[in-house]
């Protein structure tokens, strides 16, 4: 990239299944309020604004217009950007991109979701467009199924490894105040009695839908080192999108397709040098909509070998405690406000470089950490952040 | 989805939540290519999509003008394809979901599945079994068309579903 | 900026009020099509793809799912902007002067014929306080157009004459979608869509597409027969609810002009521009958004419209396109102005090149009353 | 039922007449059911407004859009009103079913700093003017459910037409 960026500011709201108390605008401007104390920045700081959101899910045709004023944009530079699961990813790296092209020194990315506007399943199945996947797709929980079935297949995995995911997901849901779900979970048998949404997947193995937004504030090398005493370092990041796979959606099960994932990798690890991962990147904070997926999403992402990303969740590797942490926020699958969700991933992940993630703060010391998102078809991106360039 | 615990809350004032409920009409067009699929489907009870010249890989969700892989034009390379397969994997929905073309709570009581045709193709359709006890991957399948012309022009719809077959 | 972005190649497709024989991929195909075969580039070799269309509009969740073949997207990186397409135009050269990308693909389409525009626009409008009342952006913008009307005296035959001006300038424009033999009788006779708005008053319906390659400066020099340099660009969003802004005025038209004149060093628009594109869905927008763009003093854009100065021929042609009143897609109007200011610069005009043109202005909008507002200034030197 | 899919004329193109019907329902807020409630339960148009800017929001909105600070001063504003502008549509509305020509316009209440966006009602649209005063007629009671559209429409004044007699030691 070339000017440096640096994230000064981070701020998410309190996400959950409803927020009456708020409108859409009001409930985004929590957010930026956050981030701008955080930050200890004014609005007056901010010099464009980049939204993200997946508007289907709320039926609002320019979402972004509706809540200048709650943000604070009226009379500022910005725009909007839409797409899959990774649309906030796209809105950091836009962000990132305004700065190191010179156009601005600190811009801000606005992304939320208010999926008590309408019905997830329902946006998501629209997707599928009738002249050609008329009663193809049936919500997402169907296609993470069929991903589900082909890596218990593959991998050995067992509902009991699933459930260990979940677990650890809630232990560190319930030591992070922003999370939505906090379930206080105590055993697997527990878990196993959660019931199937579409076999093999539980409802405790998937993802909520959640009203929430997260705002994070990106500043030039030149302004970041005065605005804040631990700015996170962007980088580098990656976007790679993917056609689908002839068998899945979200998994290839004739195992002889490439995944996005391997791309994004081969692409971000290379370019920065990383030949091992588990050594030279300290956590990492994974889109996982399932508790299958963020096992797998460890072989992707060349975490451990193939086959092996139930070990980890087994061993604690990727326990707060670990030496591998990994979604010590919770994750997805404790919250999932999806158009702020990628933006989130890279918000925890610099809280837990800057060490100031509280009570999930992970226990060994985080100077590198990698943020993914996953949208659209099985697409990828992937955000290395570091303490210091 | 799993739901938060509800906390108690305290008396709390009245929230207002405004509600709309208007369908948004369209008319999608199928455009040229994936209207060939329907021609061939509708005339002919058949099946066809369209292959790349390069890898010659068969695109048949949904034929297109451009190859994703290799991304070069599709040109105009036309394969009819069997209508015999096995099942690849199925799946099967435990509750009802919101149907956002139909704007009601709809479950398909026929199974989706992934079908390998006897060609390599998967294909992503219904199959007629409804008794999950009696799905198993493997089987074989074999398309069931809708008989009345009048009633096909739906492309991949012509077929009703995959009938299991005893070989 | 030490480096430049330079657009390499545009393409648009005829626009058109019903294209049901194409789906969104195929009709931004034929334009893809168009840009490839002019530079010789294959789709393996674009490195960052920007869509612009929006899923209210395609009525699809994703709606770039649409178009990710035609795009070229497999294994690589495309994201959607969802405003006017002349945004899209801008992070395109955000994502060049990064370094990030070389060459940059940027696709914007849409087909109105297939939506029901009316309640498609009125989703835009805060849920609470006007969505209930049944507003599109035709009933907003007679709201706009009545309020700047009446209170700078621009009179009904000058909105008009903007019309027949438009349409006389498309009869050039082999893209245009409808031009029309029409005097400003025929405009002011016309049925009343919503007062002061007729018919003739506001574009029709319309099908298209627009796609554009915007490279870094030295792979710009290698590709295109003759560049075209983005020396300036700036968007600016104004407040939304529409009680609270003077709709007599255009606020975010006139900050985001200023930054993005001070960007190319522009003091006097109306005598260093020599050719200007902007998107005008309604009539009264034309005299409303040259105020913005500090053409003229406030309240007297209905003077300029009159003045043969805009006219082609004239110190600073208006739209020798014909620009958007003929018939452009919302979401597509922004870029397409884009295109043509480049083709006006590279002088391939044809019957509509303003002849010399060195400097040239694009402009678009988005949503109720033109909340968001981003011009681009363009330079073949 | 209308055929889904329709064959063009002389191609192998076939368009899907279909829809997107997900219902969506948003709230209000905190301070958007407030000033809702009042319309509702008091016949009272509620505004907020900024101590920094000295402006008087109605309806009554959560952030001022010049400083961004956040509103929580309470302010009951006149019914009656200037008119800003108007429009009048004569094309039927699918959201919002009123009889064409349906009449919208943006009020400046006295005592107001913003204009309130609604439909004006009981009046000629060839007597329409901007500057003429207008007042907020609202529902009946068991008609109203918290929604903007308990307010019915703004009507203008009747301004007295003969010149008023002024009978000696009478006003």
């Amino acid at each position: 990239m070339a000017g440096r960026v640096a994230i000064v500011g981070v701020g998410q709201t309190h996400h959950t299944t409803r927020r009456n108390d708020v409108n859409m605008a009001e409930m985004v401007g929590e957010a930026v309020r956050a981030a701008l104390a955080d930050a200890q920045l004014s609005i007056k700081d901010i010099e464009a604004f980049i939204f993200s959101n997946m508007e289907a899910f709320e039926g609002v045709l320019l979402p972004d217009h509706g809540m200048v004023a709650e943000v604070g944009a009226v009379g500022k530079p910005g725009l909007k950007v839409t797409g899959g699961g990774t649309t906030g990813s796209e809105a950091v790296g836009e962000g990132c991109h305004m700065i190191s092209a010179g156009l601005y020194d600190i811009t801000m990315v606005v992304s939320w979701q208010k999926h008590d506007c309408g019905d997830a399943t329902a946006g998501i199945s629209a997707a599928a467009v009738p002249t050609f996947a008329k009663g193809m797709v049936t919500g997402a929980v169907s296609e993470f199924a069929k991903q589900a079935l082909s890596y218990m297949k593959e991998s050995g995995a067992k509902e009991e490894h699933a459930a260990m995911v979940r677990l650890k997901a809630d232990r560190g849901a319930c030591r992070n105040p922003y999370s939505h779900l906090k379930l206080g979970l105590g055993s697997i048998d527990e878990v196993l009695q959660s019931p199937y949404l579409v076999w093999p997947i539980r409802l405790y193995d998937f993802c909520p839908q959640s009203c929430g937004a997260c705002v994070i504030i990106l500043a030039s090398e030149k302004r970041a080192k005065k605005i804040h005493k631990k700015p996170v370092w962007v980088a580098d990041f990656v976007v790679v999108h993917q056609e689908p796979f002839r068998a899945g959606s979200f998994g290839d099960p004739t195992g002889t397709e490439t995944y996005s994932q391997h791309v994004a990798c081969e692409r971000l690890y290379k370019r920065n040098g990383i030949t091992n991962v588990r050594k030279q990147v300290d956590l990492a904070e994974i889109y996982e909509p399932s508790t299958w997926e963020e096992m797998s999403l460890y072989e992707h992402f060349y975490f451990c070998e193939k086959n092996e990303g139930w070990k980890l969740i087994e061993k604690g590797v990727t326990d707060i405690e670990g030496d591998f942490p990994v979604n010590c926020s919770g994750g997805v699958i404790a919250s999932n406000p999806i158009g702020a969700t990628p933006v989130i991933r890279i918000a925890e992940a610099a809280l837990q470089i800057r060490g100031d993630a509280g009570e999930h703060q992970a226990t060994r010391d985080i100077k590198t950490a990698i943020a993914t998102a996953l949208g659209g078809p099985n697409w990828t991106a992937m955000f290395l952040l570091k303490r210091s360039l | 989805m799993a739901e938060g615990s509800p906390t108690k809350q305290p008396e709390r004032p009245e929230y207002i939540r405004i509600k709309f409920d208007l369908p948004r009409p369209y008319n999608w067009s199928t455009g040229r290519y994936l209207g060939k699929l329907y021609a061939e489907a509708k005339e002919n009870k058949k099946l066809v999509a369209n292959r790349c010249p390069k890898c010659k890989e068969i695109k048949v969700h949904a034929p297109t003008p451009v190859c994703p892989k290799c991304k070069v034009d599709m040109g105009w390379d036309w394969v009819e394809l069997p209508q015999t397969g096995t099942v690849f994997q199925y799946t099967y929905q435990v509750y009802p979901l919101f149907d956002p073309h139909l704007g009601r709570t709809f479950a398909d009581p026929h199974p989706p599945a992934i079908i390998l045709l006897d060609n390599g193709v998967f294909l992503r359709h219904r199959l007629e079994e409804t008794d999950t006890k009696k799905l198993r991957e493997g089987m074989r399948v074999q398309a069931v068309w809708e008989e009345d012309y009048e009633k096909r022009g739906q492309g991949f719809q012509d077929i009703l579903y995959f009938r299991t077959i005893e070989e | 900026m030490a480096q430049r972005a330079g657009i390499v190649a545009v393409a648009q497709t005829k626009y058109h009020p019903n294209r049901a024989d194409v789906n969104e991929a195929e009709l931004a195909y034929e334009a893809i099509k168009q840009v490839l075969e002019e530079t010789g580039l294959t789709l393996s070799d674009i490195d960052s793809v920007v869509t612009c269309c929006q899923d209210a509009w395609d009525g699809r969740t994703i709606a770039s799912l649409n178009l990710q073949h035609v795009v070229g997207a497999h294994f690589g990186h495309e994201f959607t902007v969802a405003e006017d397409g002349i945004n899209a135009a801008y992070v395109a050269m955000s994502q060049v002067l990064s370094g990030d990308h070389e060459t940059v693909l940027v696709e914007s389409h849409m087909k109105e014929s297939q939506g029901e525009k009316s309640l498609i626009e009125n989703a835009g409008f805060d849920a609470i306080l006007m969505r209930q009342l049944g507003l599109d952006f035709t009933s907003a913008a007679a709201l706009q157009a009545r309020r700047y009307m009446d209170k700078y005296g621009i009179t009904p035959e000058q909105c008009a004459k903007a019309v027949v001006r438009n349409h006389g300038n498309a009869k050039n424009n082999p893209f245009a979608q409808g031009p029309m033999d029409i005097t400003v009788d025929d405009v002011l006779g016309s049925e009343m869509l919503v007062s002061p708005i007729r018919l003739l008053d506001a574009k029709p319906i319309s099908d298209g597409a627009c796609v554009m390659i915007v490279a870094t400066e030295e792979k710009a020099k290698k590709l295109a027969r003759k560049p075209v340099w983005i020396t300036g660009v700036s968007n600016c969003y104004e407040t939304h609810y529409l009680g609270d802004r003077e709709l007599a005025d255009c606020d975010a038209l006139v900050k985001a002009a200023m930054r993005a004149y001070s960007m190319a060093g522009i003091k006097d628009p109306l005598s260093e521009i020599d050719v200007a594109e902007i998107s005008t869905e309604y009539s009264y927008q034309e005299p409303l958004w040259m105020e913005g763009l500090g053409f003229c003093g406030r309240g007297e854009g209905g003077k300029l419209a009159d003045s043969r100065s805009i006219e082609m021929g004239g110190q600073l042609p208006v739209n020798p396109s014909g620009g958007v009143l003929p018939g452009n897609p919302n979401g597509v109007a922004g870029m397409a102005r884009i295109a043509e200011a480049v083709l006006q610069l590279r002088g391939e005009a044809g019957a509509r090149q303003v002849k010399g043109a060195k400097v040239g202005l694009a402009h678009g909008y988005t949503g109720i009353c033109g909340q968001h507002q981003a011009v681009m200034i363009l330079a073949n030197v | 039922m209308a055929k889904v899919t329709e064959k063009l004329e002389g191609m192998d193109v076939w368009v899907y007449h279909g829809k997107i019907h997900i219902p969506n329902t948003y709230s209000a807020g905190a301070v958007g059911s407030r000033f809702l409630i009042e319309l509702r339960d008091n016949e009272r148009i509620m505004g907020t407004r900024c101590p920094t800017c000295n402006l008087v929001y109605v309806p009554a909105r959560s952030v001022c859009r010049d400083c961004f600070g956040q509103l929580s001063e309470w302010v009951e504003v006149s019914q009656q009103g200037t008119l800003l502008t108007y429009a009048v549509a004569y094309q039927p509305n699918p959201v919002q079913p009123l009889e064409v020509p349906i009449v919208y316009g943006i009020v400046q209440l006295d005592g107001a700093d913003t204009g309130f966006v609604h439909m004006l009602g009981e009046v000629d649209p060839e007597q329409l003017k901007v500057g003429m005063k207008v007042k907020a007629v609202f529902k009946v009671k068991k008609e109203r459910q918290a929604s903007i559209l308990d307010i019915k429409y703004f009507k203008p004044l009747r301004k007295v037409t003969k010149k008023r007699v002024v009978v000696k030691g009478h006003h």
